[in-house]
């Protein structure tokens, strides 16, 4: 079931110059959305006709309320940043599969990169066993103290070391010898590529949340596709990231 | 009292609205809130004989009022869509209109006879899909063709057979009267425009495949003389689709010419769209006493 | 450095923006706040042989993100604005191109003889006009009555000449390449698609032409997938438009292919359009250290 | 000249339930404006791209401010009347030729008609002589008070009787045997059309206001014309409202 609301924003402020945190009253809605899941948001501006997918940080089920972060690329997300307390937005949600927390594993790994840790909050706080998380942003990372308060270890990775590990959140695994038996990734392609390498190489099968241009969000325009091949088949695909994911096994994701 | 249904080659719908091919699934999706009872009818996303793959990802970029998509028509074969959505469909008290492609006559041929047997009610011919035997271009952009394939396709079905036309051609007429002569039942128009946007910081068109199709409200001025000069000539009943997003958008076409219309983009910027379209229609008519559709349509001279 | 100059044609202007015939008139109405001297060239509008008179008023409907006009190529003759607009424009130091319209072969080679006596720059045929030995069908529209017209032309011209092509075709390459052909030194497009707007109110077209140019934002995707195609098929320099208002839709253009662009509805949006255009270019070169235009041309395989 | 100005909304208030009245702070442009001119009032919204051409009702060269009254017949006009004060408008001005007060005339007629009215109230102001003003509506007549404040005498004609004159403006001064040495009208075209006809009639030469749909406002598009006829001339051709008008000679007008 998903819910179509006009929701009313409580909060909206900036967490760095381009990265803000908006709460989003969406009553029921909170209580059916899980983590890894995204909502649409809706511009609801004459030239801008397609909503924008974000993703779910964090789930107040009791409130009703859905924390998102977005990072402002474009003319969207620009107008969300400018949304005052009180404002509405339209919302459709929760949508796509979300994470599954591994079942019987002790040790969970979940792995950032830059605005792909939002949606990996609320998993923190789900997932029984200890989490650690490796984080890899450009310069400046976000959430590392929400994280911590959940109780997680976290690793910062810097790409211009200044903070944590200088490089890649890949590199800084392998260098610090991580250890796991799940993983859960949410970040750049590119990314998610590398951690699904490690992962596998690790004896881990990973979860990983995929990220493509979408009209409708729920299935039904065919546009968001990924090339997936199930286990131990060659053969492919297109699967609809929306509905089919976000979240995917690394190891059936034709990386390309 | 007002009457909305509508005659679509010989199939009476219950109101004028139908979705576009390809932006409402097969209606399953958007059912959650859409009330699929009221519609028309639902025309279901295309398909064809076999699976196509579809062309790589991204698809979709948005323009001013506009958005491209290079979906190119990916679709798991009728096989499987007579299987799974036809039943679902059928739960639902609205008619079902089945868009078709292929790469060659032969294809569309195929799919037409598979979905003759299957309980629908009016097949839709995309004649805009890329024609492998001629290299690629599309059936739709040459009279002759047009006329062929329609004719071929026509003795494999006794199903109403509408032909849905592209817009990317010099003279809509032209083609329009082609078809009617290879034996269409009705006319859907328009599909997409060929568009390309270019993502200026990664130096790249933003869809892989670099061109789509170009949709939306933007569109619509082209979608509305097209079918204004289509109805001009030929006395089909036309399917008019192109940016439609408010009633007010579906009477425009109504009194183009159109004797339905169908909703696509729309469906995306609002899923609920299409209820507001059909409410919309409704509360006109009896807002300015129209009785019945044919009292307004095509009375633009 | 930053050099924004371009060779268009042979004829180098000091940056790649001009204005798109007739939405600027001939400069002077916008010369109050715009200062001409920072445009590479002025495009001015249409003008003929003898004096048109145009169609009837309303000319002007507005659509989602572009409009329509309906103008009909009103203008005073060639000999007034020899008299007129080019000492005016003469002032500033700025390139002159003269756009050229006509209803017969007879008529083109009698405006493109006369301006070529006058102190302009470059010339651009419109052959978008209609076509009265035709009737009424546009030049443009057709490849060998396109290649013919320009050959005939030349004829009468050593002004380098620019052919300004109509989107409202199958195969926009097939036309530039005819043009290419007939000698054209250079190709302008897109002029407008051609659109309708009902008013459903008064249950009446609009426009009182009925249909009409469409032009603006929205059709930006499709000016900008032919200036791609063309740019692919021909080796003649360019004039991008087709709902430019920003710089970024400039280079947009320009990665796509186009060696200047043309500035046209955006002036009305906005009558400083073109000087936020130029700016912008400018300071998108300085950033990305960008010193020629050329780096960018076409980039998009 | 013209200028571009991007003016602040000092007062925008409602006068009936679609006409509002706006003032507008445009600084020196106030002092450059005439009765009879009008505003480019630009909606500066992504899917409205044309200029709204709005006349201006009154000036106020000294606090450099223009008053406009405008009718919500559409999408920019609603989008004008739900700004509010302190907020901006884009606005390019003054445009066209405006009334020209006839030399020598004692006795001024002013005809309205609907939303014609607003433009003829700082012409009312400016004239010299005594004015009579004469003003049709459907059924609510709007500005009454205000030509009356300004010395004017008013007749009023509603097409539903409701007020005044029961009928047309002309039927009522055809009625009431209006006299006067010059007349000014603004209002439908076929209003001006038989007030034209009952001016000749009468040996005044009217100046009438016309209305056309525009582009660019400014004389460049080519695009809001009307069929004029110079005096005594039977050939005709198209001139600009915008630039050659509004106001033009009601003889020299072609009516159709
Ligand atoms: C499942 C999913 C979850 C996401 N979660 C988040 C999140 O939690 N926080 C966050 O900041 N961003 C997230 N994104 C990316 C976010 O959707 C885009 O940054 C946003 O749509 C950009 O909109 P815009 O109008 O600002 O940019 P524009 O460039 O103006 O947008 C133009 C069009 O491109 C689309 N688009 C642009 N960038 C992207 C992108 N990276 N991915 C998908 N579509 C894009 C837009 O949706 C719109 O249709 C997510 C994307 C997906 C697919
Ligand atoms: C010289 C002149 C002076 C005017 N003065 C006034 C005035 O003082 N008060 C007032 O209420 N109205 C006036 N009008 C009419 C006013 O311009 C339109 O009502 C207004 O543009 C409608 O805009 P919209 O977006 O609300 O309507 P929409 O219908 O959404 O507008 C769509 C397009 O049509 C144009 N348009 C619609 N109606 C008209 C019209 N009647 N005349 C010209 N263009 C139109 C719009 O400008 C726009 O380009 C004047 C018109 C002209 C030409
Ligand atoms: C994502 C998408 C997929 C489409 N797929 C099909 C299709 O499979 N078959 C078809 O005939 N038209 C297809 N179309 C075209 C639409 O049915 C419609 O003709 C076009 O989008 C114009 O209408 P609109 O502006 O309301 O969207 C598709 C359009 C979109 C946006
Ligand atoms: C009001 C108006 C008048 C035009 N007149 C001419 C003309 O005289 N000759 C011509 O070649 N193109 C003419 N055009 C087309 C433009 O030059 C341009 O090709 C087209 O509008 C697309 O550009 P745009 O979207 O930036 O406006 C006209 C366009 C408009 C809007
Ligand atoms: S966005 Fe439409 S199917 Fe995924
Ligand atoms: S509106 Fe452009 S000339 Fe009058």
């Amino acid at each position: 079931m998903k819910l179509m609301v006009e929701s009313t924003i409580r909060r909206n402020q900036a967490l760095t110059k381009d990265i803000f945190q908006m709460d989003l009253m969406v009553g029921e809605l909170a209580r059916m959305a899980k983590p890894g899941q995204f909502l649409n948001l809706y511009p609801g501006e004459g030239t801008m006709l397609l909503p924008r997918p974000i993703s779910i940080s964090e789930i107040d089920a009791e409130e009703g309320v859905l924390r998102v972060i977005y990072q402002t690329v474009g003319k969207g997300t620009a107008l969300f940043s400018k949304k005052k307390p009180g404002q509405t937005v339209r919302v459709l949600g929760p949508l796509g599969n979300g994470f599954s927390p591994q079942t019987g594993a002790k040790h969970h790994l979940i792995v950032g990169g830059g605005i792909g840790v939002p949606p990996l909050v609320e998993l923190a706080k789900q997932l029984e066993g200890t989490v650690e998380a490796y984080i890899g942003v450009r310069s400046e990372p976000i959430l590392v103290d929400r994280l911590q308060e959940l109780g997680a270890i976290v690793h910062v990775a810097t790409d211009d070391g200044s903070r944590g590990f200088h490089g890649n959140v890949v590199q800084m695994m392998e260098a610090t010898g991580a250890k796991g038996d799940a993983l859960y990734a949410c970040g750049p392609k590119v990314m998610l590529r590398f951690v699904t390498k490690w992962a596998l190489e690790n004896n881990i099968r990973p979860q990983v949340s995929m990220e493509e241009r979408m009209a409708c969000g729920i299935g039904a325009c065919v546009g968001c596709v990924v090339k997936i091949k199930k286990q131990g088949e060659t053969d492919w695909q297109y699967r609809k990231v929306c509905k089919d994911g976000p979240v995917f096994y690394g190891d059936e994701v034709v990386w390309e | 009292m007002i009457d909305t249904s509508v005659n679509v080659a010989g199939v009476v719908w219950k109101n004028p609205v139908t979705t576009a091919s390809g932006t409402f699934g097969s209606g399953r999706e958007f059912g959650e809130w859409v009330d699929l009872n009221r519609l028309g009818a639902v025309t279901v996303k295309g398909v064809a004989d076999q699976p196509w793959k579809g062309n790589p990802a991204p698809r979709i970029a948005e323009t001013y009022g506009g958005m491209l998509n290079s979906v190119g028509l990916q679709n798991p074969g009728v096989d499987y869509f007579i299987q799974e959505d036809i039943p679902f469909l059928r739960q639902f008290d609205t008619k079902i209109v089945v868009n078709l492609c292929g790469h060659t006559v032969e294809e569309y041929c195929a799919v037409a006879e598979k979905i003759s047997e299957a309980d629908v009610d009016l097949l839709e011919l995309n004649i805009s899909c890329p024609n492998v035997s001629a290299g690629g271009i599309t059936f739709g952009t040459d009279p002759k063709m047009a006329e062929y394939v329609v004719q071929e396709v026509k003795k494999y079905t006794k199903k109403p057979l509408l032909v849905k036309l592209t817009p990317n051609v010099t003279d809509i007429t032209e083609i329009a009267r082609a078809v009617e002569s290879g034996g269409a039942d009705g006319i859907s128009l328009i599909n997409t425009l060929l568009g390309m946007r270019i993502d200026i910081r990664r130096r790249q068109p933003v869809l892989a495949n670099k061109v789509g199709g170009f949709s939306g409200p933007a569109i619509k001025p082209v979608a509305v003389r097209m079918v204004y000069q289509v109805a001009k000539v030929t006395n089909l009943p036309i399917v008019g689709m192109g940016g439609i997003s408010t009633w007010e958008d579906a009477i425009e076409f109504i009194m183009a010419g159109a004797t339905a219309v169908a909703v696509g983009t729309a469906n995306f910027t609002d899923p609920l769209a299409t209820m507001r379209i059909v409410s919309g229609i409704e509360s006109y008519m009896e807002k300015e006493g129209i009785s019945s559709l044919d009292e307004i349509r095509g009375i633009i001279q």
